[in-house]
């Protein structure tokens, strides 16, 4: 379809190669394996592929979308994917030839500077691939990192995201690690200190402190870095970029800071788009540098001295130091860090910060409005971000299905992800949502609550 | 010039900026920050400028020949792009329920049936994000195949010397050993030395097919055969799969489990370093353990497989399901492509590089693997021009990028001297691999006579030779 | 909104101007026309922009469109507006400074080899702003350029599009030109050849020949062409460039080809956008480039002998010529000429003669199966392109209405435009539409005609 | 390289290709081209890689400084082109039903409503294609008003010297003869001699103000009253309304009827020419006269008004109702920038200039008009460098382009000699200012030391100065 060949190329090539037919440059594949070809459908020219892709683009279209849960709606400025998707960005590779790839270079240096400052933190690397591995990776660097631990025992609160969990668990158990659940306070859906403390005095590598948690709950973070740092623990914070111009930095928490700084990027710049392409970003302190994984962009400079940017410590991939370098990555999530970039340059900190503030109104907004409901209930009565755990008067999935039909996505559904707080919704506002959209999401609420207590 | 060095303190981006809202968080301050993060503070104007001319400092597919052996740098279409990025698709929420996201499921669905067919296997799981985590999914289920019959003792996974460095980085962090095994004069795997370290340890063994040498490995059948008659397992690094495509399958040659690298063979662009999307593949032994979600079709119904569903599944690589726009975009390139276009594909890949070497070597370069078919990919080392007249591989492809072409792929594989690894792919004209012959030959004339000229380049980029000693030794990671 | 000027920025500039606020600037303005201020709406942050016009958007969208008229829906390949929308082409001026505009000036001399060859006339230049102006100014340059006829009798057909003429009225009337009425066919819905014979003889001083004309029918450029020359009228061909690599191009009409060739541009990869901006196209013979208006590049060498491209014959325009020029066009239709450029680039002629082929065998089959329904008549029997007339048994706008709601829209309807062939309706097929298109409108019609003959 | 030069015989963009129609044509053959036109055959990669790359050797907004004196080349914002972009706005045929149209007939209708506000007309056409057509249907509304009142001895119209061109060649096409008003030395009308030409004869007066020197023409009521007495209108130009958004309004000043260029002042893109789009207004008296279509609302229902509705139009002047695409694009900025954006704009841009003007003088250029304030753009002559050291207005400009910034406008406005005429706009920032003017302070050091090195400018451009003699003499407009 995108081959330039014309017949008189190909024979001209052919004689070139001395040989009749394309066929005979496959005579070192055994014929035993050859096949008559494949079992797929016609080719479509780009006009009919166009009419069905975009019908079944548009049948999902249109919801008016109040679930969080690790994945944000925030609007993204025209900008931002109107230069990320110009061709020199779009297809280039990883720039492995530096000076010819000095655009992509330098603006991973400046995302690696903004995440670092972002995060209060000393370095950044230039990306993982979504927050859930960029977790796992923390863990596994942590395990490198802390040289006194021998136990190989991370400390996973259970308000974390559950499928952080499942993929931290689905990366680093053939490693030998083990994640230590600790349990969240029933009133506060914090971290429970008082289960905290039971691990005091023990071995423990590494302790994951998420900030918001997974119900949208602020943690103690000073305190758990604290005592973390005090048992010898590497401090992992795992932090929603979208709140940190608001919200303290990993690299402020308590006396020291956190470690290592990881999360979800998709906040700052990444379309929701089912899931991904998002980035996972990792931050550290100076001196875990060369245990971090993934690509790191150096400023140096050429032979007369002028600024330009490259690969560097390149001595921790794969692809120089192979069976022991610090992780398998290659192919990392450059193209989102680019639209991050520009996003954070749009922005700013008082962007973020406005966009943070508004959100977090409008969640306490809605939040507000639903409590006045009989019935409802906040699960949880720590301070929170922009998401909020409701109980109902009937089940969560009733009022779901109703809501859903006017094309509202009222939250998510935590009956089977957290059983032992019964059945609960995580409802998540953004600074998206209009007062429209608030007085909608009530109403429309409320009148499914309504008819399902009738029923 | 930085795009700090752009900002003045408070200038900000005013049609972006939302309304200051009015200070009335119920947060506490200890939870807030103190000082604001030293973000940039530029205009709208300052930021489209300074991203636009940074782009443009690159090269890439839509602007040069880009002849990387093993990343398969071909065109990238533009509808793809354009038809993933419509809102439908990016504004859906990976939560939404499954009732309302039949559109982009179907998309998904389709996809992993397609992949199937092309390579051969029995399931497919479209969540791992690159083709390094599409590994690891692969070498964890060689894992939990062994422990769930019991067998502890497999502790080594086979790699061959050629291979790439996710291949036994991913060993690594799948807690196996690493056994290298050498590759023969004709670039086959070295039977004799397979066989020599194979027994009940073997985890399995990892293989390209063809190789990163270019070349296809010819025993695989008999490769296949030992490794499994010791109890181990295949895997299939399918970042080569646009030499195959439509000719031939690992599937059918014994590999039990593969990655493909949707950003290679099915044209999702690189962007500069990912996305990128590895799908795994497995046959029927292997497919229970394939990672989640994976999407399943009920009476018309798409929605998701979870651990649920999939209960001897490796579990969850991502936080939601991968990396669906890159997914979304190689789904789109099949469906263009179809059958015969994709069958094209590899002839006309190969067709390409069998041209481009003949025509490199008639040019005076040395093929690394001269009695043997091009694959779509090729060696060549500059092992005599280094000797000779100290101009090496990296000097080559430095040179190469002062005549607007990117640079082959250096030092990879590892095991042959000063080799360029060049792959033209499908979608360059024979025009374009002539002008890239004849800036070849200008460079080797230019080694011969100048030799200065060509180690001293890139002499018309934006910025010269730069020191990578130096990057490595005082890191300056931020600004 | 856009203004980069921070208060310290403000501040050091009045103090480098020694004045104390902005305000002083406008003291020359006298202080009776100064106003207080707009009425006008407060500003809107670019997120909540999107939401208003997004849903304005909306509003119109998805309507299956049968209508042509001189606006056709054509697909359009997803690279054409991915590469003309790059900064570079989208936010340059025009190419005065050549040496830094290459890029734009290369491109709109390939655009115009393009069009001279596909109009088969030897030059072209850079663009007019639409099909109707680009006729007006055809008819200018006609009378500039037909030096022996001193009449400015213009002859023009009944069947031209009626915005054309109006629009020829609005623009030449200044300039005492004449435009003369010729008459179609009742049945073949061409230009009544007889009706024309009656101006043989007479000072003329060109003819306007529609190919295909306003009903989409095709005209016997031929006779027209060699007719009109016998006259000593120059020939102006009005073609749609679409059909061009399909049908004969007014450089081949008849012994000599057409004098002038113009039309409008936007099938060839502007999209319908409400009417604009498309682009009008005009080319000419060798002989009378110096009557063109409008930009045109020339190529030519630098000191070092190597090729570039600049604007040339500049002398014709109003930036040098002023009251003497053959226009005051100044801006044109750059970007859409890129557009153009692309499209023609991707599709080439094999590309444009299968979109043509393909509508004309879509209108051929929808008429074919419009024609089986009772009381449906072909109001003309001459060959069309891929518009047909059609007569009702029953009032054109209550099919359109009934067929409306289904977001279909089934044709032009020409009552009020050409009252003398009675309540018809002009429709237009392209490649666009699919069988299940075609057959659902055949139903859909169907059903209305129905419907309206019960009542 | 042309893309003429990359064609292959029959290679296509097969992609794009529609399968072949059965030919069964009903077209008689003597219809039917005979040989196809030989456009570009090449492959949808040679196409997307040739214009990527020729675009790069533009400058423009998005990527240089572009301070082009009356073109206000400001940003243009990505949110107006995106949001016009959407397929509501684009699939909409012209003759959709205005039922099934009312969300595109809504924004046009409030963008002629903000127009008449900002300025302070009556009514608003928005038909005119770019800003020579809002003249000629300007200067048409003159000649039907005087016509109808049966006014047939006015045939002259009055045109300043410093007018741009676009103005006396509309006169021209209008039929009128244009009479030429000089400026005096403070760079206003020339008062006495506009009273003694004149008279019964005059049909009107065209104005830009403030003009093309830079400079707000004081007299204007003046000038109005002096008009208007002896029976003539005022056009006024509104190609420099960036200067006073706000702050006053060419419809309180005694204009009677104006056009707006929306890709100067309302920020839609230039195109590298075009599309612009070149709105009329007119007080009440020259109302009726406007070009049709024009929106109408009624009971909440927006619908276009066509002759029937206005029989007193000079009529219709495009196919459909004009630049649609363009005008959304001017609507969604005014809507954007709002009351306080808008009144913003001519501030800065005021600002902007006074300041770049101060630093220029500063660094020894000499100004046009010293005494005067500058509105939104100022003039430089370079008379006394073109005299002193043969380096003229036009050697600056190239030798700007060296240093990455796009030249001033050249020899305009005609009367001042050896003159660029600068308009920074009030979207660049006074850092960008500063580097211009440090750029512009070396090429006065070079004129002096080293002129060849100016005279000979452009350096670093992918063409040097090009010969436009042989251009012009031996045209090759068609390869
Ligand atoms: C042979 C081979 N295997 C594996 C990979 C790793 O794929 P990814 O970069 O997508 O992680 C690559 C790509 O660089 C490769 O070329
Ligand atoms: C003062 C002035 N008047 C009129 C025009 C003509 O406008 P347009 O180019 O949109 O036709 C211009 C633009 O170049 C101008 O600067």
């Amino acid at each position: 379809m995108f081959t330039p060949h014309t017949n008189t190329d190909i024979q001209q090539m052919l004689e070139e190669l001395e040989i009749d037919s394309i066929d005979q440059l496959f005579d070192e594949i055994p014929s035993s394996l050859k096949i008559e070809g494949l079992d797929l459908p016609d080719p479509l020219p780009e006009m009919e592929l166009t009419r069905i892709i975009s019908e079944r683009a548009a049948k999902d279209q249109g919801k008016k979308c109040f679930i969080g849960a690790g994945a944000y709606e925030h609007f993204i400025p025209a900008a931002v994917w109107q230069i990320t998707s110009r061709g020199e960005y779009l297809t280039s590779y990883t720039p492995y030839q530096a000076e010819a790839s000095q655009g992509s270079l330098q603006t991973f240096y400046e995302y690696q500077t903004m995440m670092a400052r972002l995060m209060a933190m000393d370095v950044s690397n230039a990306s993982q691939y979504d927050g859930a591995s960029s977790l796992a990776e923390s863990v596994l660097m942590a395990c490198r990192c802390n040289r006194k631990s021998k136990s190989m025992r991370i400390l996973m609160p259970e308000a974390i995201h559950p499928a952080y969990r499942k993929t931290v668990e689905a990366i680093t158990s053939p490693q030998k690690i083990k994640l230590e659940s600790v349990p969240f306070t029933k009133e506060g859906g914090q971290i429970d200190f008082a289960k905290l403390k039971e691990f005091e005095g023990e071995d423990i590598t590494a302790i994951v402190v998420p900030q918001p948690n997974f119900f949208g709950i602020l943690e103690e973070v000073d305190e758990l870095t604290d005592w973390a740092h005090a048992q010898g623990a590497i401090v992992i914070g795992v932090v929603n970029p979208m709140a940190m111009s608001l919200i303290k930095p990993p690299g402020e928490w308590g006396q020291n800071g956190a470690d290592i700084a990881c999360g979800e990027g998709q906040p700052i710049g990444s379309p929701l788009s089912s899931g991904g392409p998002y980035f996972g970003f990792m931050c550290c302190r100076e001196k875990f540098i060369r245990n971090l994984p993934g690509r790191l962009i150096g400023r140096t400079t050429d032979e007369n001295g002028k600024t330009g940017f490259t690969l560097t410590l390149q001595a921790r991939e794969q692809h120089i130091r192979r069976a022991k370098a610090t992780s398998n990555i290659c192919t990392n999530q450059g193209l989102l860090v680019t639209a991050a970039t520009i996003f954070m340059s749009l922005l700013g900190s008082e962007g973020m910060r406005r966009v943070a503030l508004k959100s977090h109104q409008n969640a306490q907004d809605l939040l507000n409005k639903l409590l006045v409901l009989p019935g409802v209930e906040l699960v949880f009565n720590g301070p929170f971000f922009h998401e909020f755990v409701l109980r109902l008067p009937c089940p969560v999935h009733e009022v779901e299905e109703e809501m859903n039909k006017l094309n509202i996505l009222p939250g998510l559904s935590l009956k089977h992800i957290y059983p032992e707080i019964g059945d609960c919704i995580l409802v998540c506002v953004t600074e998206t949502k209009s007062e429209f959209d608030i007085q909608q999401y009530v109403e429309e609420f409320s009148k499914a609550l309504q008819g399902e207590m009738v029923c | 010039m930085l795009i700090f060095d752009k900002s003045e303190q408070s200038r900000v981006a005013k049609g972006i900026l939302l309304k200051d809202p009015v200070v009335n968080s119920s947060i506490p301050n200890k939870f807030l920050r103190e000082s604001a993060p030293m973000l940039p503070e530029v205009s709208e104007l300052d930021v489209v400028r300074h991203y636009t001319c940074l782009s443009k400092l690159n090269y890439s597919i839509d602007t040069n020949f880009y002849p990387l052996g093993s990343c398969t740098m071909k065109y990238n279409p533009k509808a793809a792009h354009v038809l993933a990025m419509q809102p439908g698709f990016l504004q859906r929420h990976p939560y939404a329920p499954e009732l309302a996201s039949q559109g982009v499921l179907q998309c998904m669905y389709e996809l992993e049936r397609d992949l199937a067919e092309i390579t051969g296997m029995h399931t497919v799981s479209l969540s791992p994000m690159a083709g390094a985590q599409g590994e690891y999914a692969g070498v964890a289920m060689i894992r939990a195949y062994h422990q769930a019959k019991g067998d502890d003792g497999r502790t080594e996974m086979i790699v061959p010397d050629a291979a790439h460095g996710t291949n036994p980085a991913t060993a690594t962090m799948c807690g196996y050993k690493v056994k290298e095994v050498p590759t023969d004069d004709s670039g086959d795997v070295d039977l004799e030395a397979l066989a020599a370290i194979i027994g009940p340890q073997t985890a399995g063994i990892m293989l390209t097919n063809p190789s990163t040498l270019g070349v296809f490995e010819r025993q695989i059948e008999k490769i296949a055969n030992m490794i499994h008659e010791v109890g181990g397992l295949l895997y299939y690094d399918g970042a080569n799969l646009n030499a195959i495509l439509g000719h031939a399958r690992p599937g059918d040659m014994g590999f039990d489990v593969l990655h493909l690298n949707l950003h290679k063979t099915f044209a999702t662009p690189h962007g500069g370093g990912g996305p990128g999307a590895g799908p795994v593949a497995a046959n029927e032994r292997l497919a229970p353990y394939l990672p989640t979600p994976i999407l399943g079709k009920e009476n018309d119904h798409y929605r998701w497989l979870t651990k649920d569903d999939r209960p001897e599944s490796i579990g969850q690589l991502s936080t939601f399901m991968g990396n669906v726009g890159v997914l979304l975009r190689a789904h789109i390139y099949i469906k263009q492509l179809g059958k015969q276009g994709l069958e094209e594909v590899s002839k006309l890949a190969t067709l390409n590089a069998a041209y481009l070497r003949r025509r490199l070597e008639a040019a005076g370069f040395e093929l690394a693997f001269p009695n043997r078919r091009a694959s779509h990919e090729f060696v060549v080392t500059m092992k005599r021009e280094a000797k000779e007249y100290g101009v090496t591989a990296n000097h080559v492809a430095k040179r190469l990028l002062d005549y607007g072409f990117h640079a082959p792929t250096v030092y990879f594989p590892l095991l042959v001297p000063e080799c360029l690894l060049i792959e033209p792919t499908e979608t360059e004209s024979k025009q374009t691999m002539d002008q890239f012959v004849e800036a070849m030959t200008k460079i080797l004339e230019e080694a011969k006579t100048n030799p200065q000229l060509v180690q001293t380049a890139p002499h018309t980029m934006p910025v010269g030779r730069l020191d990578d000693v130096k990057a490595a030794r005082e890191p300056d990671l931020v600004a």
